[in-house]
């Protein structure tokens, strides 16, 4: 199983990820530029939080148009395992991998804080190694954090069970207090929070990790299936 | 040798043109006799922007070599964009501080922000990855909308720019006091962390190496903003003033990615970034501290506005920008980097044998000017002091015993004191998360990263207690550095050195002058007494307004190797029926 | 040459923080006359004319200039004399 | 009730980096016919009209809307008719 991590310029969280997979998971990951045009060789993909381009117009759109998301759209066609972490959700919203759209945060200032969650769906590849409803501490750091989107797709998540994690308070004036979502198929998951951050006792939480090792879990489950 | 609108070398002489640019009767002088000839105007810029105090420190430099600045693990001393401690395993940390006053107290956003960038590139121009960012603010009461309007804007903008370049803000002070009134304090710090083989120092040696220019385009921002921030803040009318130089934190992260590695590269004999005085400074002082000249097509700087004269090119403080001298031959392998990073990159010029800085544009030289003449001959001053006559008076009075009535009360009203109470509302606006090494986050005495594929760690914080300096400034000076160590100390950290930024009034106030004398004579001894040495710093001078000079605020920065993370302790209670100690008297 | 000014606005129903922040702001200093603020950005495209200026600018503003899920933009445009 | 809007523009010789990031990120999709961006914001103001509207709206732009230090603006004024 191979991991990529999209690296854009203003990016910052690619060489935390690598260092989750690679170090704490000794899995098998690289940094991949975002000039490049096939990510045919990676099982899962994800894209690291930062300001990609400075997050100049609105976080994530210039990110969404380079050849490495297309490149990345021909991969979803094919069904594999694609996670936005912070910016890197942004990027799949404007991209269109999922639906909806994120503002600035209610109180305009931007957000680090240990912040709890909820997991709302552990039934996805993302999240199988949580228990459901089990609360989480993974922190956040975001001026743009504040999810909308509208009615007919709000009942869509909620009947879908898309949302999988909330945040335990309001903490940005995000609907219904969406941290993250996965699309209808749920190969694709976005969220705010860094589970990057939290994924060694040392820095505070290790409730991070799971998802890293649900991913694994899931993989390897689909895999031994299907081999 | 001049360009069309300029006064003419004969003009400068007779109307004291120098003067507008803040240079004395006696320092143009003394220019004129160094070069030999009555400089043009551009060769006129380049003197007033290289003597101004922020860039010569010459009313401080002969207070400042009171500083113990040696010690077994200090690799790199003042002299450098920062200074450097071993930390073992081939490993060092690289720190300073540096303010961003008068640009805050105009615009605070981008003065705040700009400051966190420029510390930045101080560090990572010595090879180093910046791994955290501290700051330490002082502002009026915060009872006017302007006092407010300032604060909130002057942390939005650290928040801004530090978040987006992805290093994490851990630690800090603020503090309100109406002496900060009309001169709010914005100081920086930065850490980086240094592999030993990747060190690099700002000099331009070997004749013929090429001089390169990297990062955004100059334009006419902040045009003598060294000589504006060597001046006490006039009331004149803000739209007056050179223009403002705007931050761009993404240029900062590309600029800063790709210089990291071309540190790596052994084609890179120097680098150091175009801080205050911009293109002069660096190139200067690169080619001085090598005891070379450089040569600089002017033409092959880029440019963000049209018809730009030599003079405004060479003194705009335009940000993010780098200067770089790479071996003759090599300049493919730095060209390719920038390029991969997407930053902008032009060979502007050449290291020569004669020491001379020399400037072409459109074919002609338009300066040459002796670079030991610019950065090493610079005057200096040993000015007079006097004690001030209330610093008698305190000293005879008898220590006032105050009497607490109701403490509980007491205790309420202390707590609710903007300078005591909780900083959350601050530094939960600054990422300091980032990079996902943060043991410590800001809240307790100091800010904790450790380091990964090691079991150690650094502890770090900034401290300055001014009150205590007003009143004594040689014991404040010490109680400043004893608490910044104590810091560190019950963090479970060594202190290895120290960085400090002397925010003082006038100096030539001989009543200031003391102040400033004193205090360094206070933090030297307590540093000679802790063994932590002043690795490298900052002055700011002349911050007054009307005749209300802020308080004596010597802003020390400490930073502290933690062999063994095991050893961190945070300042918090724990259990309940814990036993509580009080050390000391 | 001309100049294409693209007016970028929040949708109509959509929470807008910024201009709900900008009501309290001016509410706190008095200014009562205000009784609402909408918030918008502007980009100013200076471009070659062509044939198929507008179908350029929607293109520009669909792929990028415009996120349709939360903003609706509209464009004018002016000629410009050559220098 | 009249409509005011301010745009809000970053002075002449400030840097704009979100103008220059989209003018690279343009010419990478390939819209070569722009030739450079400027971007701005507008601020609408609904709001009763008062006698001294102009001075009214020069104290909000000046005291919040508008940073002057690095920002111009300019306004204008349009006549609602009333629901
Ligand atoms: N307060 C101070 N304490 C110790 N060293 C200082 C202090 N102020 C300045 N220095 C040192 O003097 C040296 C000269 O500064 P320089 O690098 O030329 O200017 P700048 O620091 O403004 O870029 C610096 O290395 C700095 O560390």
């Amino acid at each position: 199983m191979k991991w990529a991590v999209i690296d854009f310029p203003g990016s910052s969280g690619t060489e935390d990820i690598l260092h989750v997979l690679r170090s704490l998971l000794n899995e098998e990951a690289e940094g991949v530029w975002y000039k490049d045009t096939d990510l045919s060789a990676y099982d899962v993909i994800i894209l690291p939080s930062g300001a990609s381009f400075g997050d100049y117009l609105r976080s994530g759109a210039i990110a969404s148009i380079t050849p490495a998301i297309q490149a990345l759209k021909e991969e979803r066609k094919k069904g594999k395992l694609i996670c936005g972490i912070g910016n890197g959700f942004q990027i799949l919203l404007e991209a269109g991998f999922l639906p909806g759209a994120i503002r600035r945060n209610r109180l305009l200032k931007f957000i680090c804080a240990k912040s709890k969650l909820i997991v709302k769906n552990n039934n996805t590849p993302f999240t199988n190694q949580y228990e459901q409803q089990q609360e989480v501490n993974i922190p956040v750091a975001h001026q743009y954090g504040n999810y909308v989107c509208d009615k007919e797709i709000r009942q869509q998540l909620e009947e879908n069970n898309q949302i999988v994690f909330q945040y335990y308070d309001d903490l940005n004036g995000s609907m219904d207090h969406i941290a993250g979502i996965v699309s209808e198929d749920k190969r694709v998951l976005g969220l705010m929070p860094h589970p990057e951050r939290a994924s060694e006792s040392i820095i505070g939480s290790t409730d991070g990790l799971a998802l890293f090792q649900s991913i694994i879990h899931h993989w390897r489950e689909e895999h031994d299936r299907t081999s | 040798m001049t360009g069309l609108h300029e006064p003419t070398p004969e003009q400068i002489k007779e109307e004291k043109i120098y003067k507008e640019m803040g240079m004395k009767e006696e320092e143009y002088d003394y220019a004129v006799k160094l070069l030999g000839r009555l400089p043009n105007y551009t060769e006129t810029g380049l003197f007033s922007v290289m003597w101004s105090e922020h860039c010569s420190y010459k009313s401080s430099k002969a207070l400042l070599r009171k500083f113990p600045t040696e010690g077994k693990q200090v690799l790199q001393g003042p002299g450098e964009g920062a200074g450097i401690v071993d930390i073992g395993d081939e490993q060092a940390a690289v720190f300073k501080i540096e303010s961003h006053n008068s640009p805050s107290a105009v615009e605070p956003y981008e003065g705040a922000a700009t400051g966190v960038g420029g510390i930045m590139r101080d560090v990572f121009s010595m090879g180093a990855r910046p791994i955290a960012l501290l700051n330490s603010l002082r502002f009026g009461e915060l009872t006017t909308p302007r006092v407010r309007y300032l604060f909130e804007e002057a942390v939005a903008g650290i928040a801004g720019y530090g978040n987006r370049v992805g290093v994490p803000t851990v630690g800090g002070e603020v503090k309100f006091d109406p002496s900060y009134e009309k001169n709010p304090l914005v100081n920086a710090m930065c850490v980086g962390l240094l592999d030993h083989k990747d060190m690099k120092k700002g000099q331009a040696s070997g004749v013929g190496n090429t001089v390169i220019y990297i990062g955004p385009p100059t334009g006419r921002d902040g045009i003598h903003g060294a000589t504006f921030s060597s001046e006490s803040l006039s009331d004149e009318d803000p739209s007056e003033r050179p223009s403002i130089q705007a931050g761009d934190p993404f240029m900062e992260k590309i600029v800063m990615e790709a210089c990291l590695e071309i540190v790596q590269s052994d084609a890179l004999i120097g680098i150091q970034d175009m801080g205050a005085a911009g293109l002069t400074s660096s190139s200067a002082e690169m080619a001085s501290k090598a005891g070379y000249g450089i040569e600089m097509n002017l033409d092959l700087v880029p440019q963000r506005e049209e018809g730009m004269t030599p003079y405004e090119m060479m003194l705009s403080e335009s940000q993010e920008r780098m200067l770089l001298v790479v071996k003759k031959g090599r300049e493919k392998e730095i060209k390719d980097i920038c390029e991969r990073w997407g930053v902008m990159y032009s060979e502007i010029g050449h290291v020569t044998e004669d020491k001379n800085l020399r400037l072409l544009h459109k074919g002609k030289v338009v300066a040459e000017v002796p670079v030991d003449a610019l950065a090493e001959d610079v005057p200096e001053y040993d000015l007079p002091t006097k004690e001030p006559a209330f610093y008698r008076e305190q000293q005879a009075k008898e220590p006032v015993h105050y009497k607490v009535e109701n403490v509980k009360e007491t205790l309420v009203e202390l707590l609710q004191q903007p300078t005591i109470a909780s900083k959350e509302w601050v530094y939960s606006q600054y990422d300091y998360l980032a990079q996902a090494n943060t043991v410590v986050s800001p809240g307790s005495d100091a800010g904790i990263i450790r380091i990964r594929g090691t079991n150690k760690a650094l502890a770090m914080t900034t401290d300055c207690n001014a009150r205590y300096l007003y009143l004594d400034p040689e014991v404040g000076g010490k109680i400043t550095v004893a608490e910044a160590t104590r810091n560190i100390i019950c963090s479970g950290g060594k202190p290895l050195g120290l960085t400090d930024c002397l925010n003082f009034g006038s100096p030539e106030n001989p009543e200031i002058y003391w102040q400033l004398d004193r205090a360094i004579e206070g933090m030297s001894e307590a540093c000679r007494t802790l063994n932590t040495p002043v690795i490298g710093g900052n002055v700011s001078l002349y911050n007054e307004k009307g005749d209300s000079a802020i308080y004596p605020t010597p802003i020390v920065g400490v930073v502290g190797l933690i062999e063994d993370v095991a050893h961190i302790t945070t300042q918090s209670f724990k259990n309940e029926g814990d036993l509580v100690y009080v050390l000391g008297e | 040459m001309v100049k294409v000014t693209v007016h970028v606005k929040v949708k109509e129903g959509v929470i807008n923080p910024e201009a709900s922040a900008l009501e309290r702001a001016l509410a706190e200093l008095s200014f009562d006359e205000v009784k609402s603020v909408t918030t918008g950005k502007t980009i100013e495209l200076e471009m070659e004319s062509t044939e198929s200026l507008d179908t350029k600018v929607k293109e520009m503003c669909e792929q990028l200039l415009v996120n349709t899920v939360i903003e609706d933009y509209s464009y004018t445009v002016e000629e410009e004399n050559k220098a």
